[in-house]
């Protein structure tokens, strides 16, 4: 009993340790990504913080989520970003991230905010204890996500379909008389 | 779980009504076969607009609480597919001569509708938050349309970046509401929260979810993208987004703050009510100053939305019974007053006041639209604007006479500005004295929007007492 | 047909309204088409009115039963008003008088306004003013009511203004309106307590509920001052003491305007509505000696100085405020009968005499002293014989209308002061002593313009056929309109009556007296102004009462009175108002103005176009509403928080 | 199980980076680095998402759904965002926000 007891303190201990770690590498990134001068670089810490991300959530059970994090942020959105990055950014790359002078406002700000949800966070009583997610969560989600969410799911069809022309709408070449080819 | 399908007809059809746009336009090859996809969307969306006036008694809840369908919904979807029939007949001209890309257009348009009525049948967030995302998706395409126009670039970049950090905010609150209340389903929530389910983060959750819908329906603080989006939009676009969006935060905006938060009903309405004061004294003093009609029109429809806040201060049947009722008469004097002004940048290309100078005799019905349509908003009776605002102030007189006052003060002062471009298009000189043609699906969108502005001030009685079997209904079902 | 005029009774109204907006948007360029217009639009209005009156008239159960239709037009909790329809006789009177006139005065009016610049927007003016009238006719509801009241007003304004090149018509239009706004502002607070008191405006309600009045807690001190301020509008808009001085300066508008709107019909409206609410005040016999009182006032008062005007439409615009003093004398001794027949037979003889009168001026070119005049009957003998069959029956000769409406008034006056109202016998001397001076300056008119020898030598002819055929109609109905009322076959007051149908006998000597009064009024005239052919005794009268004279002819001083009171009091007052409004209030009020300008120019700067300045402000709103939030919810949370 | 988590670890590292998002969107010239800000948003409210779902609907997987679909709108505005700063470079030839005033007062 007692060892149980023991195997589950270290359980917790472990839990802790990787959240921490998971949490402290997760805003050390992202702290990057907006303090850093090059917009490159800025970039390649967001996949820092995505990989922290998606550890945060295989932590939480959330194993499918966490593969979704990685394929979609890291491979696809990153990628997006440094093709965007490289189409528009001509000039010097080093001080292609610069700052404006509204941070001087936005710091107090920013951490006002995060004191305020943080302290009430901190102090809210949790009506319930965690559950158990059921393991597999693949198995789980597919179902829900195609019979019980189907509406949402056509309405992402529709919004990736009006994205997409949007898109092509928006990068189309524009001759000279102002005409589209 | 089974879905049953026919609580889902406009979804359905308005879905399938958008792709076969779609589909068509790319089939069909030459530009000019291109403009009848209007005559297309409008016949289609008319058989749409009557299937939802038959299915009005079609009511129940589907996917176990996600999907509702109520008189309120109906309510809504009816305005929205109004306002959408109304701003593609008004800008068929428009259209043609300054946009090029039809099916594009077209499709958006209904795709963002459709997004506006998953949002008014939201059961749950998700549902709620994927319809929000499907209209502001859409508008920010349509906002940035004239792709070789920078303001309208300008104008979608700033909508993006701002929807996109409103979005954040209102997402994270509610995720701090799912976490606070355990659930996603609204009802479940008003539920979890009368059995004590009560956590400080649902304050935190509620002030977002405040900012969110707040930054949707162009309330002030968070009213700062309206004008210049309104600007930069191409003015169909510009109507649409002043009316449907509007709406259909409205609609969800009372969803969730009735349907959810109704214990909590006195610690939100206070701060509703400053809202609508702030919006309604933005708004107003700032329209004083501007000499663009569009920027005007926008700082007009920030206060319109702190009028039809006070409904929501009220959050009982008369309440919303005003916001509904008012959102509805709103959707004729600005699709009115916008389709006046695409008509004059069609034709003069210039959306500045000075420039419709000598209107009244250049066009003389598009003059009387738009004085008709800002002597409504004003709230002049026997126009529906007043009726309406009577309808929402009535609803606040006991608990917070000062709004009234601020309300009716500062729709006196909104006279002023109104009357200023009165003044220009009656009493100044054209600088062109040549008659202004109107195109003839414009001048039936102007001749519309007139009628239903005087028939619901004149006789606003059937409009008001549907609003208000809805809004009983409404609240009878919670 | 009856059944469908009963059915669509408000086509009445709008058939003029389509009149109006198709002259002003469509037929304006073409002033023949336009008049045509308006006259099709009439005729059908009258056409209907006529039939849905027969249908009242013949059918009794409308006595008991008046028809009632209405639909919700605004309201919401607690606050319902409904726009509707109410037929009874009376108001079946009304329209079929309403529309006859107006139609004949339309016809008239294509003779008379003939040539004029604005000719199509005169018809449609007299076009809106019909609509105005027969929808307050048919109004079942006050504030609906009210809202036609306004229009008439409105209408009357703008016809009375209507040769806007003269200003003393602008004046007499704004005299007008200001007048009548005084009196109408009594009568919407009279309204609005009637609204809160009782919470109906409904005539057919508000007559079940106010017999009640003491049960619902409304005492009888305000039920005087509702009734009294209600009496406001009507003594207004109906031209009684005090407020009768916007009337006579009516007539700068064209005479077939002062025909319709200031003899036959608006200026009845205060009458008629007086009638209406007459269970209004037979509640409060306060308010009813009041309303004697100021009529029969009022109707004496208007004739003495009807005697000694010298423009022909003064006489008969003093003698219109005269007979409406009779209207509201009857009604103040709790006759309805007697008020509506009156109204009756006075506008088809009023509108008569007005109609002659302007074939008159119109033969004269606008020449308008009776003093110049003379011998014209042989000139113009349609229009003089016609004036001479209205004179007839102002004075009231038996057959003549007038005759049998007048006896009507003087007998229930009389049966009033026997039955114990000190009051009523100064109220019948004031009538009978009227009558006398009604017969006489009426006939001291008609000998001075059409007998005697004649003065105007320029070529004087008789007027259009147009403007002859609508005096005929009208000849005949002076003539026989008050048949129908005789003590002998009283149809008239089994069919329009308040409380029980009045059935008194024939009261021969009272007959016997009005008529020696009116023959006496006559005789006088003749004597005075046609047998003595250099009108010397009437010259020496004059001379020999030269205090008495003056203050008739001088209208008692009271236009004079009003002027000094304006000019001294109210424009003294107002020199220090005036001062007081410039340094002070303007100087807020512009202060306001700059502010709310200067705001809006400043907040106009907040918005930099700057994309993250916006994003800032949402934050900063953000953090503000959640610490706010979180403030405000400090208390509720320890409450609810404890649940848990 | 009584881990030695609570929701709290988690909502106050999800605001520490939603409100890191607030500042980098705020305080960044450019135009692609507030658009990353934001995504630095969503993964926030995601982190809250995955958290309330583990602990309070664990069998429903409300939570985790909404963050699936939060991921993919998030995408969408992102190749949304490029394509409209790439178009603006074109016509305006300016990456940077504040440049962006020909729309004001």
């Amino acid at each position: 009993m007692k060892q149980l007891q023991g195997c589950a303190d270290m359980e917790n201990s472990l839990e802790l340790i990787a959240f921490f770690l998971l949490a402290g590498s997760l805003l050390t990134g992202a702290l990057m990504v907006v303090t850093l001068k090059n917009l490159v670089n800025s970039v390649l810490s967001l996949i820092v913080v995505f990989f922290s991300l998606a550890g945060i959530f295989i932590l939480l059970n959330a194993d499918f989520l966490a593969a979704v994090q990685v394929l979609v942020y890291a491979g696809g959105v990153c990628i997006m970003l440094v093709f965007g990055v490289m189409l528009v950014q001509r000039k010097d790359m080093r001080e292609s991230n610069p700052v404006n002078r509204r941070f001087l406002i936005a710091a107090p700000l920013t951490g006002a905010l995060f004191l305020l949800i943080g302290l009430v966070a901190a102090k809210s009583p949790w009506v319930k204890e965690a559950g158990e997610v059921p393991e597999n969560t693949i198995e789980h989600l597919a179902p829900i996500l195609l019979r019980d969410y189907v509406i949402p799911f056509e309405a992402v069809a529709i919004l990736l379909t009006v994205a997409l022309t949007g898109v092509l709408l928006l990068v189309k070449e524009v001759k000279d008389n102002g005409r589209s080819s | 779980m089974n879905i049953d399908f026919s609580l889902l007809i406009t979804e359905i059809s308005l879905a399938i009504l958008g792709l076969t746009v779609f589909t068509l336009g790319l089939i069909l090859p030459a530009k000019s076969s291109q403009k009848g996809l209007g005559t297309f969307s409008l016949c289609g969306l008319l058989v749409i607009l009557a299937l939802t006036i038959a299915s009005w008694g079609n009511q129940g809840e589907t996917l176990g609480g996600m999907y509702l369908a109520d008189y309120f919904t109906s309510f809504f979807k009816i305005l929205s597919l109004t306002a959408l029939i109304l701003v593609i007949l008004g800008s068929k001209n428009y259209v043609n001569s300054q946009i090029e890309n039809h099916l594009e257009y077209y499709s958006t348009l209904i795709f963002a509708t459709l997004g506006m009525i998953i949002m008014f049948s939201a059961g749950d967030f998700i549902t709620l938050y994927l319809g929000l995302e499907l209209m502001t998706i859409s508008f920010i395409v349509l906002t940035s349309f004239r792709r070789t126009n920078g303001k309208s670039l300008e104008a979608g970049m700033k909508y993006l970046l701002l929807a996109g950090l409103s979005s954040a905010v209102l997402l994270y609150g509610l995720s701090l509401v799912y976490g606070a209340a355990g659930t996603v389903f609204i009802k479940e929530i008003a539920g979890n929260i009368a059995q004590g389910y009560f956590n400080p983060l649902l304050i935190v959750g509620l002030a977002m979810l405040i900012a969110g819908f707040g930054f949707k329906i162009s309330a002030a603080p968070f009213h700062m993208w309206a004008p210049d989006v309104y600007e930069g939009a191409p003015t169909p676009v510009t109507a649409f987004l002043a009316v449907g969006s509007k709406a259909a935060s409205f609609a969800v905006l009372i969803r969730v703050f009735l349907g959810a938060f109704l214990e909590m009903q006195e610690q939100w309405t206070m701060l509703i009510a400053f809202l609508a004061a702030l919006s309604m004294l933005i708004g107003n003093l700032t329209a004083f100053a501007q000499t663009n009609i569009k920027r005007m029109l926008a700082f007009s429809s920030i206060a319109q939305a702190g009028y039809i806040l006070v409904g929501l201060v009220a959050a009982n049947e008369a309440g919303i019974k005003g916001v509904m009722f008012y959102s509805f008469i709103y959707v004729f004097a600005t699709i009115g007053a916008f389709t006046v002004v695409s008509e004059v940048y069609n034709k003069t290309g210039s959306d500045d006041i000075a420039d419709y100078a000598g209107l009244s005799q250049r066009a003389p019905l598009a003059a009387v639209v738009l004085l008709i349509s800002m002597l409504s908003m004003a709230g002049i009776p026997p126009l529906a604007g007043f009726t309406g605002k009577y309808y929402l102030f009535i609803t606040v007189v006991q608990d917070y006479l000062w709004l009234v006052y601020l309300g009716l003060i500062l729709s006196m002062v909104s006279v002023y500005y109104y009357l200023r471009v009165v003044l220009v298009m009656f009493r100044d000189e054209p600088a062109d004295p040549a008659p202004l043609k109107l195109g003839s699906t414009a001048s039936l969108t102007l001749w519309l929007t007139l009628a239903a502005t005087l028939f619901l001030g004149i006789y606003p009685w059937p409009l008001a007492k549907l609003a208000n079997t809805v809004a009983i209904a409404f609240l009878a079902g919670l | 047909m009856i059944e469908f005029a009963l059915n669509y009774a408000w086509l009445v109204p709008l058939l003029p309204v389509l009149s109006f907006l198709t002259i002003v948007f469509l037929t304006r360029p073409w002033a023949r088409l336009s008049s045509a217009v308006a006259i099709g639009a009439m005729l059908g209005s009258f056409l209907l009115a006529s039939s849905l009156a027969w249908g009242v008239f013949t059918n009794p159960a409308f006595i008991e039963e008046p028809l009632h239709y209405s639909l919700r037009w605004l309201g919401m909790e607690g606050f319902t008003v409904n726009a509707g329809i109410l037929i009874d006789p009376a108001s079946a009177m009304m329209l079929f008088m309403v529309s006859l006139v107006a139609l004949l005065v339309q016809i008239y009016s294509t003779g008379y306004m003939k040539g004029d610049p604005h000719y199509s927007l005169f018809f449609a003016y007299l076009s809106l003013f019909a609509a105005s009238m027969l929808g307050l006719v048919i109004s079942s509801n006050l504030l609906q009511m009210f809202i036609f009241w306004e229009l008439v007003g409105l209408c009357s304004y703008l016809l009375i203004g209507f040769y806007t090149y003269k200003v003393s018509a602008r004046e007499a239009a704004k005299k007008a309106f200001i007048t009548t706004r005084i009196g109408d502002f009594g009568m919407l607070l009279g309204i609005l307590f009637l609204q809160i008191q009782f919470n109906t405006l409904d005539l057919l309600e508000l007559a079940a509920v106010i017999p009640n009045f003491a049960q619902l807690g409304v005492s009888l001190g305000l039920l005087t001052l509702i009734a009294i301020l209600f009496f406001l509008g009507p003594v207004a808009k109906s031209g009684q003491f005090p407020l009768h001085v916007w009337l006579p300066d009516a007539m700068e508008g064209p005479t077939p305007v002062s025909a319709l709107i200031h003899a036959a019909t608006m200026v009845v409206a205060g009458v008629y509505l007086v009638g209406r609410m007459l269970f209004l005040f037979v509640e409060v016999p306060g308010s009813l000696t009041v309303v004697a009182f100021i009529g029969a006032f009022t109707a004496l008062f208007a004739a003495t100085i009807a005697v000694t005007q010298r423009e022909i439409k003064r006489i008969l615009a003093y003698s219109t405020v005269s007979q409406l003093g009779y209207m509201m004398l009857a009604l103040g001794v709790g006759s309805l009968s007697a008020s509506l027949f009156h109204l009756w037979t006075h506008a088809f003889f009023k509108a008569l005499m007005f109609l002659a009168a302007g074939s008159v001026l119109h033969a004269l070119h606008n020449k308008a002293d009776v003093w110049e005049m003379g011998g014209l009957i042989r000139k113009m003998p349609i229009t003089g014989w016609t004036f001479v069959v209205g004179g007839l029956a102002i004075a009231g000769i038996p057959p003549f209308a007038g005759f049998w409406s007048k006896d009507e008034i003087l007998l229930v006056t009389w049966e009033y002061a026997r039955h114990g109202h000190a009051l009523g016998y100064l109220f019948f001397a004031f009538a009978a002593l009227t009558a006398f001076l009604t017969a006489f300056y009426i006939w001291r008119l008609i000998f001075l313009v059409f007998f005697g020898p004649e003065k105007a030598n320029d070529h004087v002819h008789e007027s259009p056929l147009s403007m002859t055929l609508p005096l005929l109609v009208l000849a005949v109905l002076s003539g026989v309109a008050g048949l129908i009322g005789t003590p002998w076959t009283n149809l008239w007051s089994t069919w329009i009556h308040f409380g029980d149908a009045h059935s008194g006998e024939p009261a021969y000597l009272l007959m016997l007296l009005s008529v020696v009064l009116a023959l006496a009024g006559i005789g006088l005239a003749f004597i005075l102004y046609c047998k003595d052919q250099d009108k010397q005794a009437a010259r020496s009268l004059a001379k020999k009462y030269p205090a008495l004279y003056n203050l008739s002819y001088r209208k008692y001083y009271i236009d004079e009175a009003y002027t000094w009171f304006t000019r001294k009091i109210v424009d003294g007052g107002a020199k220090v108002i005036y001062l007081f409004d410039i340094y002070l209030v303007d100087g807020v009020v512009n202060g306001l103005a700059a502010l709310t300008k200067g705001s809006g120019q400043g907040l106009k700067y907040l918005q930099t176009g700057k994309l993250q300045t916006y994003a800032l402000i949402f934050f900063l709103a953000v953090l503000v509403l959640t610490v706010a939030f979180n403030l405000d919810s400090a208390n509720a949370l320890a409450h609810l928080g404890g649940v848990k | 199980m009584a881990g030695a988590l609570n929701p709290s670890y988690f909502v106050v590292l999800s605001a520490a980076l939603f409100t890191i998002g607030i500042y980098g969107a705020l305080s960044k010239k450019n135009a692609i680095a507030v658009l990353i800000s934001i995504e630095l948003m969503l993964g926030a409210v995601n982190i809250n998402l995955v958290a309330f779902n583990k602990y309070f609907t664990p069998e429903a997987f409300s939570g985790q759904i909404f963050a699936i679909f939060v991921i993919t709108v998030a995408a969408v505005e992102v190749g949304l965002g490029l394509a409209l700063i790439i178009a603006l470079c074109r016509r305006r030839n300016t990456t940077a926000l504040d440049d962006l005033d020909w729309l004001k007062w």
